[in-house]
């Protein structure tokens, strides 16, 4: 009875997961200039993670599996934040100003930091 | 371990293992005399299997113990032997002269690297020719283009880089065309080693990519030996290379992709297909016969020296390959001759060439005039070797247009229309070699273009010693002859 | 079941090719050469070929694109349209499209287990692996003793491709071009990169270790580990900035690695013929005979990986150092 | 030293001497002229030894090196080869005495060139003379013709240039052009291409194939400047006079038509060739070059050019004499080639003796020179006489022969063009001696006396051959009879 | 030919066009690095081939676990070669870009055009 509960609550976590996945890609479609893009992506990205990996771990039961995949979680928690940090800061060096409210991020006066 | 079971292993490793050991020799003409000490040893071993292999009976080596489907093997029969003396000769020829023309065209600092790469170019050829395993001809082609890559790139005006660029683009273009035929050949018959593969292919029931394999195995290996239409690369990639590299890869670099066609097409393909051989014959055919007409065409009105010489050895593999085209022994054995012969005489060119260019900055015909007052033996050479190229008796290049006229005349009515085109091809050769040699010896010289002195001694030794090889084998051409019989005997035979 | 994936995978794949060709922007084009790469790589391991998925994660996505992007620093990364002559190119790549379209029928379908391939050579090594060299990876066993001759011609051609870019960049540039705004202090001021970064490199360069010795076992090898160590030193370099990363591996000991690793390889066959065996025949390395095979190809492993390793670090450095002089 | 190894010196010694010229030129001039003389000597006493043992009917042979299966380098000597080598080694000694008073007198530079190249020509035509195969011969023909084109070129100005590539050009595209496929169409046939009396083609090849290999080795050799293929010899005039002395009538035109004669008699066979009715076809080109060469020498207004094309003519007796296919004619044939050489090497060597002391070439300037230079100007006519075929000298006898082969082989045609050839020499020539003795000078022409001694010597020498040629022609007759001796 | 067996084919088609996608860059594009980049889709294509022939059906990846028994293995052989002909690409692609940056420098740009018009 115990693993059909934590069967079930692993597919509900990976649902989630794909759920969230799902909406970070409708984000980068539909947000207008590349701050809110790459907000959208790496919120959902993290948290899919999280939710994906939980589910997976569920589902491999205490094994050595388990831990090669809380290992891998725990990279990509690392590496994900820190690879859109240094995305947008770059983008902010390169001169690309945040601006409230512009529809298109056609790129305005590039001033050269 | 007795050394002669281990010759075809150690043919290609001491110049491969040798490569990593030049660079660490920084000190000033070190690398020079190391490298140039391998590529002597190399030719001793070429020698030895020469001679182990003469009386018909070829040599195999199983790589790391494993019997030869399941591991690599390596073997050596009368063909390949011709072809390593070929290359070990023309690298230790061209070593042992180039100390002072490349001290002129390329930095000391870089000069370790550079001759690393020279043995990795021949312990790739050499790879190539020993290897009966198609992915291992694959493994070494690669290593051997990308030294010859560097080699060419060493060139010290900057044309050498876009010229090298496209080299490598149709290089491996060439290479990896070779590589989707193996892979074909190996989805349909499960084996990688050439004989066992020629064993296998018999038996196979859906053709198709079999034959499409042959296409794409004899279109990249065209575009790896310049035959007619693929040439583009050579004209370029010859003339803007340092002149010691256009020695070393005219005599012998496109002459390895030939022996691969030679042997795949005869040994796997010819056997077992049907027609494959009226197939071959009437694609390489005609082929062959534009490569000759129309390279020495563009030979005979070309101003440039480097560039000239570069077009007529297009015109010169177009020989070879039609010898290979008329698919009988006298054909094979005259394809194999023209290979010895023709990296004796177009070798010898460049040599003169390379004496030419430490005096002279520009190579065009018209700067060159009047050059046999300050340069007579320099001139001597360039005449006997530019005899030989176009086939006088008594040198080494009549020899094999004597033995393909005479397989001409042997496949029937329109063999004259091949003894005609061989013969105005040769004309036009008389033509573009006379050019030069009159403007060597009757030319005014150009104003202020005049030399001090001859070439160095060391660079005038080699290309003397190689003139005289090219009268010696005119006239006594006993050894090549017989490894050309037998290799075409062998070519034929073995697979019928 | 695996149809299903590879179907989707592979259309995924067209998709990026065709989009690579078509932009104008190289730096573009060199980001999608990075998916391309890691896309081909979870499709060789859909077809059970996992070996072959870690190299060309690690040497396709991981240092194609790194050398990819210090080329474009060099030059200028936008493309100038190309005016006509467009079905020259069309016909000739038709033809060979037709050609090949052609051969596939009489190919065996996917998976098929009676195919010609699966019959002569590839059962008689899963047997003899275990008999004679007894390791689980079949394929490190093929790569490093069956044809440890190929592996090789391998290195070589990877020390080629070292002496070769240091051959050609040996050359200081004739004269100044634009002028680079100095950029080699790294991403200094960026904290939280380095922060991570400096957690991260460690455990990368373990885990490449892990490869290179674990190659026998699971999936992995000398060319993966060395992949996976270089890519850890290029993310140092990249944090740190050029001149600290040299600090760390100087570029004598980069080629003194290239050339060791080459020369461990040719030696330990050179040993083998000295010792009786044919070259590269490790079974007279020790007394009992399997051993002798694990002690030669645990060896040329680690060989391999030390060139390739010090080969991907010469190419890149000779890149980056580009940078400064220009 | 046995024959054999006698055929070898005799190869050997030119190349010898071309390097001792050339090293001796280095030091000085005169030690190079004592190089030339004594390498003319010591071939001309190797060459002349073998003449006993042809005479009593030997045939010394040897195999230098076996290049292919059936293909070897190797040397037998028969009457033809030894009459042609013996003729070469004389003149040239006789050539160099004059070449150095010429060089000396005209003060020509680059000297040491001209006689290294000098000996290699001669090395080069005494293989052609004792080839004992078609490979062999071809191996020498090529060699005589490189090693004579630095000759042609000697003055090295663009004139000399241009005309020395027409030179090489034509001689090379015909010898690799048609007789090298000619050679392999008789290896491939016949299965060797060794002279043998009696021929080697008998019966291998259908009538219009015999008619087509003998054409493509006719207008192969270019040598024997049968009409089309004549084109050089004009050409090759800007030569300095010792090298159109040795172009006509010592080495190269010698080689051409010697080569023909051998071809006609070893390989075809006079017997199986005169049956073969697609044969006649080349005693009628022969004839029409006599005629239109003999033409156009009337037109002529420069000494060396009219020499030429009467050379064109005289070559193509001796193609026609051969082309009788009779015992008679051939051995008719040798001679014309010993007398013409006599003669026609007396008349190069008198105009360049003119040319030397006066710097006069064309025709009309010889008018009275016969006062100033008595020796040159009664060589000059004892050899137009022997040209003619007057009987003093020795021209009278090759035409009597080649007349007699003619009416025994009852061929009217040939009968008709030495008459009319004889005719058409006399027309050329008899006006030049008659302005040359009779007439009076131009008045303020350039005073001056005879030529240099050395070169006056020289041309008495050959004109007194010429002489004895006619009284003393017995051991060369029976020589060449040996030839035909078995032959119907 | 049913959807499945149709499907057998469906790798090798993809090999076909990529392969041609390669070619066509290598040969129609004028910027040297988008030639490059030809280059090395060309190649990825051919190791798509090697490797869809080594799939055997329900086969795993060729590791022998000590425990288990009768266990399908693809086939090891096409692995290892591809695993050669990835380093030759890297190599090969090295070595263009090397020659490319020092063109750059020469000429001042990397269009093919300008090169051949500069000269």
């Amino acid at each position: 009875m115990i693993d059909v509960a934590l069967d079930v609550l692993s597919w509900i976590l990976l649902v989630l997961g794909g759920a969230c996945v799902l909406i970070g890609g409708i984000g980068g479609l539909r947000l207008p200039n590349f701050y809110t893009r790459i907000h959208a992506a790496s919120l959902t990205d993290t948290m899919a993670t999280i939710l994906i990996f939980a589910g997976m771990m569920l589902q491999a039961g205490l094994s050595l599996a388990t831990l090669k995949l809380f290992a891998i979680m725990l990279f990509l928690l690392l590496t994900g934040p820190t690879a859109t940090y240094a995305l947008a800061n770059a983008a902010l060096l390169s001169g690309l100003k945040p601006d409230a409210g512009t529809t298109s991020d056609k790129p305005k006066e590039n001033t050269p930091e | 371990m007795d050394l002669l079971a281990h010759l075809p292993a150690l043919q290609v490793v001491v110049p491969m293992l040798s490569a990593p050991l030049i660079v660490l020799l920084q000190p000033r003409g070190l690398a020079w005399a190391g490298a140039t000490a391998v590529a002597v040893l190399s030719f001793a071993i070429a020698v030895a299997l020469a001679i182990a292999v003469l009386d018909g009976q070829t040599l195999e080596y199983a790589m790391g113990g494993w019997p030869a489907p399941y591991g690599i093997a390596l073997s050596v029969d009368a063909f390949s032997a011709l072809v390593l003396l070929v290359i070990t000769g023309a690298a230790a020829a061209a070593l042992l002269a180039a100390k002072p023309s490349i001290d002129q065209q390329i930095e000391v600092e870089r000069q370790p690297l550079f001759y690393s790469a020279w043995l990795l170019v021949l312990s790739g050829l050499v790879g190539i020719v020993v290897s009966a395993d198609a992915f291992n001809i694959f493994v070494f082609m690669e290593i051997s283009s990308l030294a010859s890559y560097i080699l060419i790139a060493g060139g010290p005006d900057r044309r050498a880089l876009p010229a090298v660029f496209k080299y490598l683009m149709m290089g491996t273009i060439g290479a990896t065309f070779y590589l989707i035929g193996v892979g074909l050949i190996y989805m349909m018959t499960g084996t990688l080693n050439l004989a066992d593969m020629e064993a296998r292919i018999g038996d196979v029931t859906d053709i198709n990519p079999i034959l499409v394999a042959a296409g794409f195995i004899t279109i990249g290996l065209a575009l790896k030996a310049a035959v007619f239409p693929l040439h583009v690369w050579v004209p370029n990639a010859y003339t803007h290379a340092p002149h010691m590299v256009t020695v070393f890869l005219a005599a012998c670099a496109t002459k390895v992709a030939i022996y691969v066609l030679i042997r795949f097409d005869y040994m796997v393909f010819q056997a077992t297909l049907d027609a494959h051989e009226i197939q071959f014959a009437m694609f390489m055919m005609p082929l062959a016969i534009l490569g000759i007409l129309i390279a020495s065409a563009v030979a005979m009105f070309e101003g440039h020296l480097k560039r000239l010489l570069a077009s007529s050895s297009i015109a010169q593999i177009g020989y070879i390959l039609l010898g290979v085209s008329f698919v009988s022994i006298a054909g094979l054995s005259a394809s194999a001759m023209h290979i010895f012969n023709h990296a004796l005489a177009k070798g010898g060119l460049f040599l003169v060439v390379a004496c030419l260019a430490y005096q002279y900055r520009d190579l065009r015909l018209d700067q060159l005039g009047g050059a046999s007052t300050r340069m007579p033996w320099t001139c001597a050479a360039f005449v006997v070797c530019g005899l030989s190229l176009i086939g006088v008796p008594g040198t080494a290049g009549f020899i094999s247009k004597w033995m393909l006229i005479n397989a001409a005349l042997e496949n029937g009515p329109w063999g004259w229309g091949l003894v005609a085109i061989i013969l105005v091809s040769s004309l036009m050769a008389v033509v573009y070699i006379w050019r030069i040699v009159e403007a060597l010896y009757f030319q005014t010289p150009a104003e202020g273009e005049a030399p001090q002195s001859e070439a160095p001694v060391q660079l005038l030794l080699v290309t003397g010693l190689v003139a005289v090889m090219n009268i010696y084998f005119g006239i006594f051409p006993q050894v090549p002859l017989e490894l050309a019989n037998s290799a075409a005997a062998l070519l034929l035979e073995g697979s019928r | 079941m695996i149809f299903i994936f590879g179907l989707f995978l592979l259309t995924l794949l067209v998709i990026t090719a065709i989009a690579i060709v078509r932009t104008k922007d190289l730096f573009v084009a060199v980001m999608l050469t990075s998916i391309f790469s890691l896309l081909m790589a979870a499709n060789f391991f859909i077809l059970d070929a996992a070996d072959v998925a870690l190299t060309e994660a690690a040497v396709g996505a991981g240092v194609t694109t790194v050398i990819f992007l210090c080329a474009l620093a060099l030059t200028d990364d936008k493309e100038k349209p190309r005016q006509g002559g467009r079905w020259v190119a069309f016909v000739t790549v038709g033809v060979l499209a037709l050609l090949i379209i052609y051969a596939t029928f009489d190919k065996p379908r996917l998976g098929d287990p009676d195919a010609p391939v699966h019959q002569h050579i590839a059962p008689w090594y899963i047997e003899k692996t275990t008999e004679y060299i007894d390791i689980p990876n079949v394929v490190t066993a093929i790569l490093s003793s069956f044809r440890g001759y190929d592996t090789l011609g391998e290195v070589f051609v990877v020390f080629a491709a070292c002496i070769g870019v240091l051959f050609i960049l040996g050359v200081s540039p004739p004269r100044k071009t634009r002028g680079v705004t100095e950029k080699n202090s790294g991403l200094r001021h960026h904290l939280i990169p380095q922060v991570v970064g400096r957690l991260l490199i460690p455990f990368i360069v373990l885990f490449g270790l892990y490869v290179q010795f674990h190659g026998e076992y699971g999936p992995g090898g000398g060319f993966q580990a060395g992949a996976i160590i270089a890519t850890g030193v290029i993310l140092y370099a990249l944090l740190e900035g050029e001149s600290e990363a040299l600090r760390a591996i100087p570029r004598g000991v980069l080629l003194g690695m290239v050339i060791g690793g080459a020369l461990l390889y040719g030696g330990v066959g050179v040993a083998c013929m000295f010792m009786g065996g044919a070259f590269l025949d490790y079974s007279v390395l020790a007394a009992d005979p399997i051993f002798g095979q694990q002690l030669g190809i645990l060896i040329i492993e680690a060989g391999v990986g030390m060139a390739v390793c010090g080969a991907l670090l010469a190419i890149f450095h000779a890149f980056a150092a580009r940078e400064i002089l220009s | 030293m046995t024959p054999e190894t006698a055929i070898l010196v005799a190869i050997g010694i030119p190349l010898v001497g071309a390097l001792a010229i050339a090293l001796a030129g280095r030091i000085s001039p005169n030690l190079r002229e004592a190089a030339t003389a004594i390498t003319s000597l010591s071939l001309i006493w190797v060459v002349w030894g073998l003449l006993p043992i042809l005479m009593d009917g030997g045939r010394p042979s040897v195999e230098v090196s076996q290049v292919m299966p059936g293909l070897t380098i190797a040397f037998t000597v028969e009457p033809l080869g030894m009459l042609f080598a013996a003729l070469a080694s004389g003149l040239w000694l006789i050539n160099s005495i004059y070449s150095v008073g010429y060089m000396r007198g005209n003060k020509e530079q680059n000297q040491t060139r001209f006689f290294a190249c000098f000996a290699l020509a001669l090395s080069a035509t005494i293989g052609v003379a004792f080839a004992g195969n078609l490979f062999t011969l071809f191996l020498f023909y090529e060699l005589l013709t490189l090693s004579t084109y630095p000759l042609v070129a000697h003055k090295g100005d663009a004139a000399t240039v241009r005309s020395a590539r027409i030179y090489l050009g034509v001689l090379l595209s015909t010898s690799i052009g048609l007789f090298l496929p000619a050679i392999i169409w008789t290896y491939t046939v016949a299965g060797t291409g060794d002279f043998t009396t009696g021929g080697i083609l008998a019966g291998k090849l259908n009538d219009p194939e015999i008619g087509l290999l003998l054409g493509l080795f006719v207008f192969g050799v270019g040598k024997a400047a049968v009409m089309p293929v004549h084109k050089w010899l004009p050409a090759a005039m800007v030569a300095p006079t010792p090298v159109s002395a040795l172009l006509h009538a010592v080495a190269v035109v010698k080689a051409g038509v010697f080569t023909i004669t051998k071809i006609i008699v070893y390989i075809f066979g006079i017997d199986f060739l005169f049956e073969a009715s697609s044969s006649q076809w080349l005693l009628y080109a022969a004839a029409f070059t006599i005629i239109t060469a003999s033409l156009v020498a009337l037109r002529q207004t420069n000494i060396k050019r009219l020499l030429a094309y009467s050379t064109i003519a005289q070559l193509s007796y001796v193609v026609m004499a051969a082309a009788i296919l009779k015992p008679l004619a051939e051995v008719g044939a040798a001679i014309h080639m010993v007398a013409h050489a006599f003669g026609k090497i007396t008349l190069f060597f008198a105009a360049g003796a003119i040319y030397v002391a006066s710097k006069k070439t064309e025709i009309h300037q010889l008018r009275g020179i016969g006062r100033r230079m008595p020796w040159t100007m009664a060589a000059f006519t004892i050899g137009a006489l022997s040209m003619i075929g007057v009987p003093p000298t020795g021209g009278f006898v090759s035409k009597w022969y080649i007349l007699a082969g003619a009416f025994e082989a009852n061929n009217l045609v040939a009968v008709f063009t030495i008459i009319a050839s004889t005719v058409l020499n006399a027309a050329y020539f008899l006006p030049i001696l008659y302005m040359v003795w009779f007439e009076r000078e131009k008045e303020g022409g350039k005073e001056h006396g005879e030529a240099p001694f050395l070169a006056v010597l020289a041309l008495c020498l050959t004109a007194l051959l010429t002489l004895a040629f006619f009284l003393f022609n017995g051991p060369v007759i029976e020589l060449e009879s040996q030839v035909v001796q078995g032959l119907g | 030919m049913n959807f499945l067996e149709l499907l057998g084919y469906f790798n090798y088609w993809v090999f076909a066009i990529i392969l041609t996608v390669g070619l066509y860059a290598v040969i129609n594009k004028t910027n040297l690095i988008k030639k490059l980049i030809g280059l090395s889709i060309f190649q990825s294509a051919v190791f798509l081939m090697y490797i869809t022939m080594d799939k055997v059906e329900g086969g795993t990846a060729p590791i022998i676990q000590k425990g288990v028994e009768d266990q399908i293995f693809s086939n090891p052989l096409p692995q290892v070669l591809i695993l050669t002909a990835i380093v030759v690409g890297v190599s090969t692609l090295s070595l263009g870009l090397a020659m490319v940056v020092r063109i750059s420098e020469c000429y001042g740009t990397i269009e093919e055009n300008e090169i051949l018009d500069a000269d």
